[in-house]
């Protein structure tokens, strides 16, 4: 009787070391997938059918993460070709279209993708909402996620000045003008923000650092911490109204 | 037809001219190059109308005002007879080494030592768009 | 549908669509292009070497990086790839080889390929890098303004190798775009436009009103351009010119002038066709055509005026290129009686120079119009300073977005910079109601001129080590005595001294010392003799003493010369060398007659030669005859590559003729660019 | 079962004594949950969640496949387009701007919003709401109707009509559904609507509507133009 | 899934549905594959902005027996001999410092940690551990002497002239 490669490996004492489960599908190999797994025990080992149900949540909090995964994963290849600085910064982005091989491709995923997000995580923070899951326990958790709709917004905005293009120029002048109206302050966060009092290559610079490393941690910080306490809080919930439907 | 015109004579006398019978005779080849074809004919232009002209004509008919004395008259570049009768490699001979050069009248200089190589070339190129039709 | 199923579907798509990108990045254009190249040259290559150097050519991006211009990069070798390529010669678009100009072959490192082609360099994709229909690409400089390239680095008014350009320029300078638009490098530009407070007692109501109507009407000489003045606006002109005071000095000039008596029509023609005013002027459409149109002269100007003003152009205009000739009272006289009698419009009223009985009103409302028409700009009597520049300025204009054109009306036109400035050109004041631009009437060779004049002017100026100004240094302009000379007599209005200078004539001063003897000098200055039969514009006779004529030959032996030349070429040669007989015979077998006249034989084309021994020094002539266009780049004498022998022999020949003075016309030589 | 709803619904929990469990608002309501079926995290939710994956990332993928990012001219401090834009989700604040002081629009409201946003799951009236109109004195009618009148007479005041035509627009659907208790379905539904989800709906609405205006509908000098006339900007 | 895999993991019985999924994680694991090729060839440049690595050093006339010189730019001595000429990196062997030329002593000398070479190279003492490397000299179709930086020929390999 022939042994296929793939048992064999699955027997060899490397993959034992590596996935503690046998493949047999028992209850116990499942549970031990979750929970033996980093990624995947923020995951309790059962959830209830009905969670599982399109409309119960649309999904959208996963397309969110998803969209923040791919923006993660496509930025980085995208950092080594960026050089935040005028008028290289610009020249990049030509180079992108016209020399790096996929370039152009990862950076259209990349714009779209933080459109999508945003977009994405504000129909999240309305079906929440009108399913009234920011009630007791969840109340924190809803405040996470107002904290990451503004973060995803910075994010979003942050990269958009980077091209260095008129459109970028000028979205952020139109932008941190705004900012300025602030009273007191206005004009000083401004100035800590653009690094001076017009959008210069010290803005693309602070600019740059905030998009590729602080908001992007802070993302990463409110995003596990949404996510585990979704399952504190005692897993997605649905509709509110779900309940009312099964009344004798 | 004025940006036409140039890409076609082009197509037929430069191509073989530049001994690339395998590419020139394609025709789509040669349909890719009028900007090449254009800038050319514009130099081989400029050239003509400041050295040839005066003798030639600016159509070429041999009516330069300088042409009114000289004996023999200046070749009428115009006539089809003439275009059809001479391969590129003799205009641009004679544009070289003068009429004394091939035979004929001294009254038609040698350029060969004022013009480069390409520049004959160019002025040989904006000869053949002189042909009447 | 099952999980499983969906998972698989799912799965399937999701390759797939990842596949895509690097699918296309695999199929990039310019990979079959190069491959194709690769072909091409091996189908052309002549040796084996050779056909190994295009089988291992890698496929890849090419490109040129100049640092230390803009850093800028061109990609266009990446399609382009025969650019440099012998093996290229008129092969098919995208491969052929570079025509040949003043900086190809050879160039390409250097100056790369946009500074000339503009377009997008970083592109490696056709359309784009051709900048086709893009709003944010520069697009490619069509053929036909080519020459644009050249004027980017090289700044001076004329550039060889380049007419189109020098003659756009050429163009802008006479036409004075510059009085009303800043570009850079002309600030201290001046209109030749005289200044307008003597019109009163220059002409009549009539006349002028006809030509602020349409000056080329008037005259088809008129730099003047048709501003469109409705009959309202020129009447309130009118009546604001005649309203502003001439001057006294001027005034009472012409008062006297007018008071003396008649003078002698015959004499006045014979002083007119010496004075060789069609070198500039013309007569019913016979002349130069760089100055204005004498055939009604009579009927535009008062006889007191037209005296007083041949006596001293520059009292009334210090910036026209007209010379004051040296004149007795009589011969001014005798011309304007010539004028009165046969150089006036014979069909004009009789009114048409009746000064005007001004209407302060209708004054007050020519003075503002004065004012924004912008007639001050060309006409005020002051420097370049005081003069208000209207227009917008034009630097920068060569790299205008044609997105960020206002075409206004024109729908009709491409959207591209070149039809725009064209369109501006041609018919300014079609694009909207209220634009001010005058229309100037150019006809299509000279509104593409002045099209790659205008492309000329970048964004930014090229970096100062590829600027390139002056040709030559420039010229030594003398003080004193001599430079009043020069001034009076406006010498530099025709000839070229270094850079500076007009080109009407076709011999530059600069060397003037080492090409021709002093004494034939003197004399040709006194009584200038037709050295070009063919051409209209001669030199005239100024009617300079021989004081004068001896001093601005001497100044020109000492000053005007070229060390480089030797003065006794035969010095240290084989008596064989100076068998002039051989070089008559040259002469003729070299063809020279077609264009040089000896006696009466011979073409038109080149100066007669009949007195060439009086006239010109051996020492130049054999400079000339080595290298022709070593003397000056744009001579139209073919370089016949003369071993020094002949060429000797030849300077030998021309030194025997017309040394004895018995040759029919007093001739000279000199050499052409027309 | 139906029990605990019950008292989820009612506006007061405390006005029903003879209640036999009381949710109260921190308590867990995950007890109740025990009679749903649970099924293996692995394979039913991962898997899914990989499926997700892979459509959003092939949707994204064809998006960037299909449409280039926008990439205009290089930066020029000296060549302002017009009209200048920011990013899409802030032009609702840009449109704002246009009819309100800076201050006011560009930084109270938004500071309002995000507060508001902020306390929601701590206010009262969103933990407890019930249908609007259920048992709702004329009280309460009238002090609705003030509130709209004076929203809607407010940003009138600034001639902002993006915000005072669906203010009105709602006010009246809000009044409109007060006599739907019986009624079924669709109007059943409406019926049930609470005020919270009343106010957010509006927002949401204004928020959108302010969001197109901006995008589509402004051209030079933020006037007005129709799509179809606006230059295609990147 | 692999609940609905032969309760015997050894043996393959392939079921339809068995396909189905080996199928659907075939394909991811092609997708991953095939992106961490993308990425590669994404991460690898496709032009150099670079200086040149060669450089025009003269004509051969101008390195008459003894001439020494130093290309600054490019790191490298360009150095003639009876025999033809040579080029000799500047760069020390030791850690990398820019060696320079004393021409009253004739010899190259790093002022780092003062390793010292003769002009062909080789350690006269200090720190340095190899001899300066030989650079390629060859001549261009204008008959100049070109050095192309980046090519190490053995030493004692001149370029005759």
């Amino acid at each position: 009787m022939r042994v296929s490669l793939a048992s064999r490996v699955r027997g060899s004492a490397v993959y034992r070391s590596i996935v503690r489960h046998g493949t047999t599908a028992t209850n116990r190999n499942r549970s031990l997938v979750v929970f033996e797994n980093l990624f995947l025990h923020v995951h309790p080992v059962k959830v209830r059918e009905k969670t599982l149900r399109f409309t119960h949540t649309f999904w959208l909090g996963g397309i969110t993460l998803a969209c923040a995964f791919i923006l993660f994963v496509g930025g980085i290849p995208l950092m080594f070709y960026y050089h935040p600085s005028v008028p290289q910064a610009y020249r990049d982005m030509k180079e992108l279209q016209y020399v790096v091989d996929n370039g152009v491709f990862l950076r259209n995923l990349h714009r779209w993708a933080a459109h999508a997000m945003v977009l994405v995580a504000v129909l999240h923070m309305l079906r929440v909402f009108y399913h009234r899951a920011y009630r007791p326990p969840r109340q924190f958790n809803w405040v996470i996620g107002v904290l990451l709709l503004l973060a995803t917004l910075l994010l979003s905005y942050t990269g958009y000045l980077l091209p260095w293009d008129q459109l970028s120029l000028w979205g952020v002048s139109v932008g941190t003008s705004m900012v300025k109206e602030a009273p007191f302050i206005g004009e000083r966060i401004r100035f800590y923000l653009l690094g001076g009092n017009v959008v210069s290559e010290n803005a693309l610079l602070r600019f740059y650092v905030l998009h590729c490393v602080v908001l992007p941690v802070a993302l990463l910080l409110l995003v596990s911490v949404h996510v585990w306490r979704v399952r504190k809080d005692g897993g997605v919930q649905g509709p509110a109204g779900a309940e009312r439907k099964n009344e004798p | 037809m004025r940006r036409i015109g140039p890409t076609l004579l082009l197509a037929v006398t430069v191509l073989p001219a530049a001994g690339c019978g395998r590419v020139g005779a394609d025709p789509t080849a040669a349909a890719v190059a009028p900007p090449g074809g254009a800038y050319e004919l514009e130099l081989g232009k400029s050239i003509y109308l400041a050295y040839c002209a005066t003798c030639h004509g600016e159509t070429g008919a041999g009516d330069g005002f300088n042409a009114f004395n000289l004996d023999p008259r200046p070749r009428d570049l115009g006539d089809p007879a003439f275009q059809k009768s001479k391969s590129d490699e003799n205009l641009e001979d004679v544009v070289r080494r003068g009429g004394a050069g091939v035979g004929l009248s001294s009254l038609m200089p040698p350029w060969g030592h004022t013009f480069n190589e390409r520049q004959i070339e160019e002025v040989t190129l904006f000869l053949r768009s002189l042909e009447r039709d | 549908m099952p999980l499983r199923r969906l998972f698989a579907v799912s799965s399937l798509l999701f390759l797939v669509t990842l596949a895509v990108s690097p699918v296309k990045n695999a199929l990039r254009p310019y990979r079959f292009i190069q491959r194709e190249f690769r072909d091409l040259g091996m189908s052309r290559a002549t040796s084996r070497k050779a056909m190994e150097l295009y089988a291992n050519r890698p496929v890849a991006i090419q490109q040129i990086w100049l640092r230390d211009f803009e850093d800028r990069v061109d990609r266009c070798t990446t399609c382009h790839l025969g650019v440099a390529d012998a093996a290229m010669r008129g092969a098919p678009e995208p491969f052929r080889l570079h025509p040949a100009t003043f900086h190809t072959p050879g160039g390409f490192e250097r100056i790369g390929c946009t500074a000339c082609h503009g377009g997008e360099g970083l592109a490696t994709l056709q359309d784009d890098a051709h900048g086709v229909a893009q709003e944010n690409i520069a697009p490619m400089t069509p053929a036909t303004f080519i020459q644009s390239g050249c004027g980017r680095c090289h700044l001076s008014a004329t550039v060889p190798d380049a007419p189109t350009l020098s003659r756009g320029r050429a163009l802008m300078e006479r036409a004075g775009c510059y009085s009303c638009h800043a570009v850079r490098g002309h600030d201290a530009y001046r209109s030749e436009a005289p200044p307008l407070d003597a019109i009163a007692i220059k002409t009549g109501a009539v006349w002028l009103r006809g030509w602020l109507e349409d000056p080329r009407a008037v005259d088809p000489n008129a730099t003047m351009p048709n501003f469109h003045l409705g009959a309202d606006d020129i009447l309130a002109l009118s009546h604001y010119m005649f309203g502003r005071p001439a001057p006294d000095a001027l005034a009472r000039r012409v008062a006297a002038a007018a008071g003396e008596p008649l003078g002698d029509p015959a004499t006045g023609r014979r002083l007119f066709s010496e004075s060789r005013c069609i070198s500039c002027h013309t007569v019913d459409g016979k002349g130069n055509g760089s100055a204005p149109e004498l055939g009604t002269i009579a009927s535009a100007a008062t006889r007191g005026w037209l005296i007083a003003f041949l006596r001293d152009p520059h009292a009334f205009n210090p910036r026209t290129r007209m010379p004051r000739y040296n004149f007795s009272d009589g011969d001014v006289r005798d011309i304007v009686a010539y004028f009165d009698d046969e150089l006036r419009d014979f069909d004009a009223p009789a009114d048409v120079l009746e000064p005007l009985r001004v209407n302060q009103t209708l004054a007050a409302k020519g003075a503002t119009l004065f004012r924004n028409a912008g007639c001050g700009s060309c006409h005020a009597s002051g420097p370049a300073s005081e003069t208000e520049k209207f227009g917008p300025d034009l630097d920068g204009i060569g790299d205008r977005r044609a997105a960020s054109l206002d075409f206004g009306r024109r729908r009709d036109l491409p959207q591209t910079l070149t039809s725009w400035l064209v369109a501006k050109i041609e018919s300014p004041r079609s694009f909207a109601d209220g634009l001010r631009m005058p229309s100037y009437g150019f006809d299509a060779d000279e509104q593409r001129a002045i099209v790659t004049a205008l492309l000329a002017h970048g964004a930014q100026a090229v970096p100062e080590k590829l600027r390139h100004s002056a040709t030559q240094p420039v010229a030594m302009i003398p003080g004193g005595r001599v430079g009043e000379l020069f001034s009076r007599y406006r010498c530099l209005s025709c000839h070229q001294i270094g850079n500076r200078g007009g080109d009407t004539s076709t011999a530059p001063l600069t060397f003037e010392g080492s090409k021709v003897n002093e004494e034939w000098l003197v004399d040709y200055l006194l009584l200038p003799s037709s050295l070009r039969p063919i051409l209209p514009e001669r030199m005239p006779i100024l009617k300079m003493s021989r004081e004068e004529a001896s001093l601005l030959a001497d100044t020109f032996e000492k000053f005007y010369v070229d060390p480089s030349i030797v003065e006794d070429p035969f010095a240290g040669r084989a008596e064989s060398d100076r068998d002039a007989a051989e070089g008559e015979r040259l002469y003729t077998t070299l063809g020279c007659r077609g264009c040089h006249i000896i006696g009466m034989a011979g073409g038109y084309y080149g100066p007669t030669l009949t007195e060439a021994a009086r006239r010109l020094k051996p020492g130049w002539v054999f400079h000339f005859l080595k290298n022709p266009q070593g003397w000056r780049g744009d001579i139209r004498c073919p370089n016949y590559a003369l071993p020094d022998t002949d060429a000797l022999r030849l300077t030998a020949y021309l030194g025997t003729l017309g040394s004895s003075r018995d040759a029919a016309a007093p001739a000279t030589g000199k050499e052409s660019t027309r | 079962m139906s029990v605990p709803i019950k008292i989820v619904e009612s506006n007061d929990p405390m006005a029903d004594p003879w209640r036999v469990a009381i949710v109260r608002p921190d308590s867990r309501p995950s007890a109740r949950a025990t009679e749903d079926r649970f099924v293996m995290t692995f394979p039913h939710l991962i898997v899914r969640e990989v499926i997700l994956f892979q459509l959003v990332l092939t949707v994204l993928s064809l998006a960037a496949i299909f449409f280039d990012a926008p990439l205009l001219g290089i930066a020029n401090p000296l060549e302002t387009p017009n009209p200048a834009k920011a990013p899409w989700y802030f032009l609702g604040l840009q449109e704002l701007l246009h009819y309100f002081p800076p201050v006011v629009a560009g930084v109270l409201m938004p500071t309002l919003a995000v507060i508001a946003l902020v306390v929601i799951p701590y206010a009262r009236i969103n933990l407890v709401a019930g249908p609007l109109w259920a048992n709702a004195s004329a009280k309460k009618a009238i002090a609705l109707g003030a509130a709209v009148a004076l929203v809607a007479l407010l940003f009138g005041a600034f001639a902002c009509w993006p915000i005072v035509v669906p203010t009105l627009a709602l006010g009246i659907a809000m009044f409109a559904t007060r006599g739907w208790e019986r009624a079924t379905s669709v109007r059943r539904l409406l019926w049930e609507v609470t005020l919270p989800e009343w106010i957010m709906t509006w927002f949401v609405i204004i928020a959108t509507l302010l969001t197109v205006i901006g995008t589509y509908f402004r051209g030079p000098g933020w006037s007005w133009v129709w799509p179809w006339e606006n230059a295609p900007r990147g | 899934m692999p609940d609905e895999e032969s309760r015997d993991g050894e043996t393959e019985s392939i079921s339809r549905r068995d396909v189905v999924v080996r199928l659907g994680v075939g394909a991811c694991a092609l997708a991953a594959a095939g992106s961490a090729a993308v990425t590669l060839d994404f991460l690898e440049p496709k032009v150099l902005f670079e200086p040149q690595t060669t450089f025009v050093a003269g004509a051969p006339l101008d390195f008459a027996d003894g001439t020494v010189r130093f290309n600054r730019e490019q790191k490298a001595y360009v150095i003639g001999t009876a025999g033809g000429v040579y080029a000799l990196s500047a760069v020390c062997t030791h850690l990398g410092c820019i060696t320079r030329f004393r021409s009253e002593q004739r010899m190259i000398a790093c002022p780092c940690h003062g390793s010292q070479f003769d002009l062909e190279g080789n350690v006269v003492h200090g720190p340095a551990p190899r001899s300066l490397p030989w650079l390629e000299v060859s001549e261009n179709a204008s008959g100049s002497l070109v050095v192309e930086t980046r090519v190490i020929v053995p030493q004692g390999k001149l370029f005759r002239v």
